[in-house]
């Protein structure tokens, strides 16, 4: 059986079947469960590894390769496209590797972080779940199949947040993301509804190609990026992801971290391939002021100035936190800002001349590829500073930063793992997120000056924040209480560090990760005429 | 809490008056613009999956994947519920 | 929840039955009438779910345990699954009806000489309606088991 | 404008449900707030499919004719099913924060601050 022809249906199947499999087997031994959890994630880990070297090799060497498959019909397209079909590209393969790492990289921390809870069994079927939710919103071509994906990642990842029960805050964070998730949810399907009432279509390449952006083209437009830019945390709607964040354990919280970058990919996938064919239509939008305006750069200065706020809001909040989970979680809503920036800078460096010609400015590209960068080394850093977090909770019972302090002297390796966590993510030079914030600053430096330099000083104050957090928890005299405090399991140590390690390597070699995953990826989602033609053979 | 309901009520009018505008804008009731996917399915379920019900063959076949998930989605729940009435250990 | 009065026990204990072979019957013809899996099975859901009104969520749950109804609701959903991958391994493709169909090759039944066609068998749809059904039997019910267990003991603490 | 009377209805449901969510504060009200939107939703796509004069897509014993679409059908099947799963949740949720707080005011339980 040739293996990466049915990728795209196990990465997404096996999770499924593991997580129907986790409460028999629970039900027999519990170390045999953990060990079949981490079994199934390994094994899926390494079918996204399979289908990732397969389109990433095809994709150097000539076009762009697209990997489809069609759920249970003949594996060619028919005309009107009836089954629910898979369309693999290169954006999407990326976003599945930084959530199998993730998860991956959870299940281990897992073992010993989670022990001493009840409920275990329900906690690593809800886990797996919440894998193949991810994964089948990164996979699927199909708009319903997206919705119903989205519902699965909301739901199984609220249980998850409400974990502790008995912490009455866990389980009002539970509530508050199941909300504003469903209400999200909903109204991402009404987008679905209104587009398929119009075109009888659900799959994002038909719809792509038939799309012809009316007045109910653009409600439905606007309905799917504000529900999934909330589901990501974008400014004006990011009340829940603090709550959450820091109220999850921290296995949770870097699962979470996961959906929201799929919520993420899903804003990338409809503002570049569903509306991809739309997006540099020259149309009268502001007519009172008899201006033309390309559809593109209405977008992207939108996205851009709430990526601003996000940042903004996100490092200000930060600052004031004296909980340490919380404190991450709103650098988290930063760096999410950061993503934004370059995608919404992609957007608007797209102009047109008075011939009425499209320009696409050189930096367009370079901003959307340090956006895209930024995802992966987000999500590794965020991810690494709350495993941090949860290391420290393991410890000391506590997230309260004025009660912390002299941490390092028993907890070595953590707080190495943590210097290179709040490095990496304040953008300092021999990490992972100094590649792609430079890559944000110098294109959004040509599009206008001050976003750049506001987005520069508030890494400045990110770092700033962090510095202060590692002396008042780590460094100082030891605190008496403390004195006895070991070192977390070498479980956890072991997750923390594979992490660390994929952060010091792409730090070290950003032009591997650059030249092979994220340009492909860049190129995948901007070229739209190469989607539509492979995969229902449009040209 | 004075100033949150009048923003409350400026979102829900605005809303309001795009979604009714939307609302008219529809095709009418009744009449499609567009159905090639659904007659193909009306026209061939008999002979691809062989069910008389037409919406049972979309379920179960052309969009089985979907009915999966819809599954894992009761699945999910059942897991969340039971998980968050366990009893805790004190 | 306490239990009821004797009427309303021994009424549910003869309604009970019909009920759930109402349900049965919309999940079996479920690829011939309206109906299907989740229908049929929110109908023997609410069945059950009517016992426990009846009886009192004590009395259901010391009968049957929430941990077995979540053990059975696996079994449906691996079925469900299961079925899938096995059109993976016959049909070639996730989700193929590999049973039935002129066009995709069925190792299981000849259509031509068993006359499958003829009786409209659908293949796997039946299957996967049982499979569906047994899920969503078992889980809207323990949904509701649990819930009605959880608040009625929540009463009792705080008397 | 007669004929789109339906989708004004489900615009009514959806902008009822929105009210609800927007100036209760009582947690159940919410949550009865998001059940109208989503059957505003499931109202629409099932008035999708609908065509002027046509039978239920079923060939057993059918009279002949022309049929609604199946797929809308299908559509909000899986869509009543999300949403049960999704009420059962939040439900049991509120349960847990009644258990905790003892109240359903949003005032009263909001204590995770910004």
């Amino acid at each position: 059986m040739n293996i990466p022809n049915y990728a795209p249906a196990l990465i997404v199947a096996v999770p499924l079947l593991g997580a129907f499999l986790t409460p028999l087997i629970g039900r027999i031994n519990d170390k045999l469960r953990n060990i079949f959890v981490i079994l199934i994630l390994g094994i899926n880990s390494i079918i996204v590894g399979l289908l990732a070297y397969n389109i990433f090799t095809k994709s150097t060497t000539g076009s762009p390769k697209i990997w489809t498959y069609v759920f249970g019909g003949k594996q060619e397209v028919t005309s009107p496209v009836v089954r629910i079909m898979f369309e693999v590209d290169a954006m999407s393969i990326f976003m599945a590797i930084i959530a199998s790492i993730l998860l991956f990289v959870v299940v281990i921390y897992s073992w010993a972080f989670m022990k001493e809870n009840t409920g275990l069994d329900k906690y690593y079927t809800l886990i797996l779940l919440l894998a193949s939710g991810m994964l089948g919103m990164m996979l699927t071509g199909d708009m319903f199949n997206f919705f119903v994906f989205l519902e699965i990642t909301s739901i199984s990842s609220a249980a998850l947040v409400a974990f502790w029960t008995h912490k009455g805050e866990s389980v009002e964070a539970g509530f508050k993301y199941i909300l504003v998730s469903t209400i999200g949810a909903l109204f991402v399907l009404f987008a679905i509804a209104i587009l398929y009432g119009q075109y009888d279509a659900l799959n994002i390449a038909v719809l792509s190609n038939a799309i012809q952006y009316t007045f109910l083209d653009k409600v439905a437009l606007i309905l799917l990026i504000a529900a999934l830019a909330m589901k990501a945390g974008l400014v004006p709607l990011h009340m829940w992801l603090p709550d959450s964040y820091s109220r999850a354990p921290a296995t949770v919280t870097v699962a979470l971290v996961g959906a929201t970058l799929a919520s993420l990919y899903g804003v990338l996938r409809i503002v570049f391939t569903l509306y991809g064919n739309t997006l540099e239509v020259i149309t009268k939008q502001i007519e009172f002021l008899n201006a033309d305006i390309l559809v593109s750069n209405m977008i992207g200065w939108f996205v851009i100035v709430l990526a601003i706020c996000s940042i903004i809001v996100g490092v200000m909040m930060a600052l004031r936190q004296t909980d340490f989970k919380r404190l991450i979680a709103f650098a988290a809503v930063a760096e999410i800002g950061y993503m934004f920036l370059g995608i919404g800078t992609k957007l608007a460096s797209v102009g047109f001349d008075t011939t009425n010609s499209i320009i696409h400015a050189e930096y367009g590209i370079t901003a959307l590829e340090g956006g895209i960068f930024h995802i992966i080394n987000d999500a590794l850093d965020v991810g690494l500073l709350f495993l941090v977090a949860g290391a420290i909770y393991y410890t000391t019972k506590n997230w309260s930063l004025n009660e912390m302090g002299g941490l390092a002297r028993n907890m070595k390796y953590t707080t190495i793992f943590f210097a290179i966590g709040l490095l990496a993510v304040a953008g300092m030079p021999p990490f992972n997120g100094f590649a792609s914030k430079l890559m944000i600053y110098e294109s959004t430096f040509q599009l206008n000056p001050i976003l750049a330099i506001v987005a520069i000083l508030c890494s400045i104050l990110i770092l700033a924040t962090f510095v202060k957090v590692f002396h008042s928890a780590f460094m100082g005299p030891a605190l008496p209480k403390f004195k006895d405090v070991k070192e977390v399991p070498k479980s956890m140590l072991f997750a923390m560090g594979i992490i660390a390690c994929i952060i010091i390597f792409i730090g070290l070699f950003p032009n591997i990760m650059l030249e092979n995953i994220v340009r492909p990826a860049a190129e995948a989602l901007t070229n739209n005429a190469q989607y539509l033609k492979m995969v229902i053979g449009v040209i | 809490m004075e100033r949150r309901n009048l923003a409350g009520a400026v979102f829900l009018s605005i809303i309001a008056v795009i979604f009714l505008f939307s609302a008219l804008l529809m095709h009418p009731f009744g009449i499609l613009d567009e159905s090639e996917m659904d007659d193909y399915i009306i026209k061939n379920t008999q002979s691809e999956t062989g069910a008389d019900n037409g919406v049972t063959s979309v379920v179960f076949d052309y969009r089985g994947f979907d009915t999966l998930g819809e599954a894992t989605v009761l699945f999910t729940a059942v897991a969340g519920v039971i998980m968050i009435f366990r009893r805790q250990k004190k | 929840m306490s239990e009821m009065s004797k009427i309303v026990r021994t009424i549910t204990a003869v309604t009970f039955p019909f009920a759930m072979i109402y349900g049965l019957y919309v999940i079996a013809h479920g690829h011939l009438t309206p109906g299907g899996g989740f229908q049929g099975g929110a109908i023997v859901a609410s069945a059950c779910a009517m016992i426990m009104v009846a009886f009192g969520s004590k009395w259901t749950l010391d009968k049957i345990k929430e941990k077995r109804l979540s053990v059975l609701e696996s079994v449906g959903a691996v079925a469900f699954i299961g079925l899938a991958f096995l059109g993976l391994i016959f049909g070639g493709v996730f989700f193929s009806n590999f049973i039935a169909g002129d066009d995709i090759a069925s190792p299981l039944f000849d259509n031509a000489a068993l006359g499958m066609s003829d009786i409209n068998t659908a293949g796997v749809l039946p299957l996967m309606n049982f499979a569906v059904g047994l899920k969503v039997i078992v889980g809207l019910f323990a949904i509701v088991l649990v819930m009605a267990y959880a608040t009625s003991s929540y009463k009792e603490v705080k008397k | 404008m007669i004929y789109n009377i339906p989708y004004i209805a489900v615009v009514c449901l959806i902008l009822v449900g929105l009210y609800a969510l927007i100036f209760k504060r009582n947690l159940i009200k919410m949550i009865i707030g998001v059940t109208l939107i989503e059957s505003g939703v499931n109202l629409f796509l099932i008035t999708l499919g609908y065509r002027k004069g046509s039978i239920a897509p079923i060939y057993t014993n059918s009279p002949g004719g022309i049929m609604a679409l199946p797929v809308p059908q299908a559509l909000t099947l899986t869509s009543i099913v999300i949403g049960v799963a999704v009420l059962a949740l939040m439900l049991s949720l509120v349960i847990h924060i009644y258990r905790h707080y003892g109240t359903l005011d949003v005032k009263k339980v909001g204590r995770l601050k910004e």
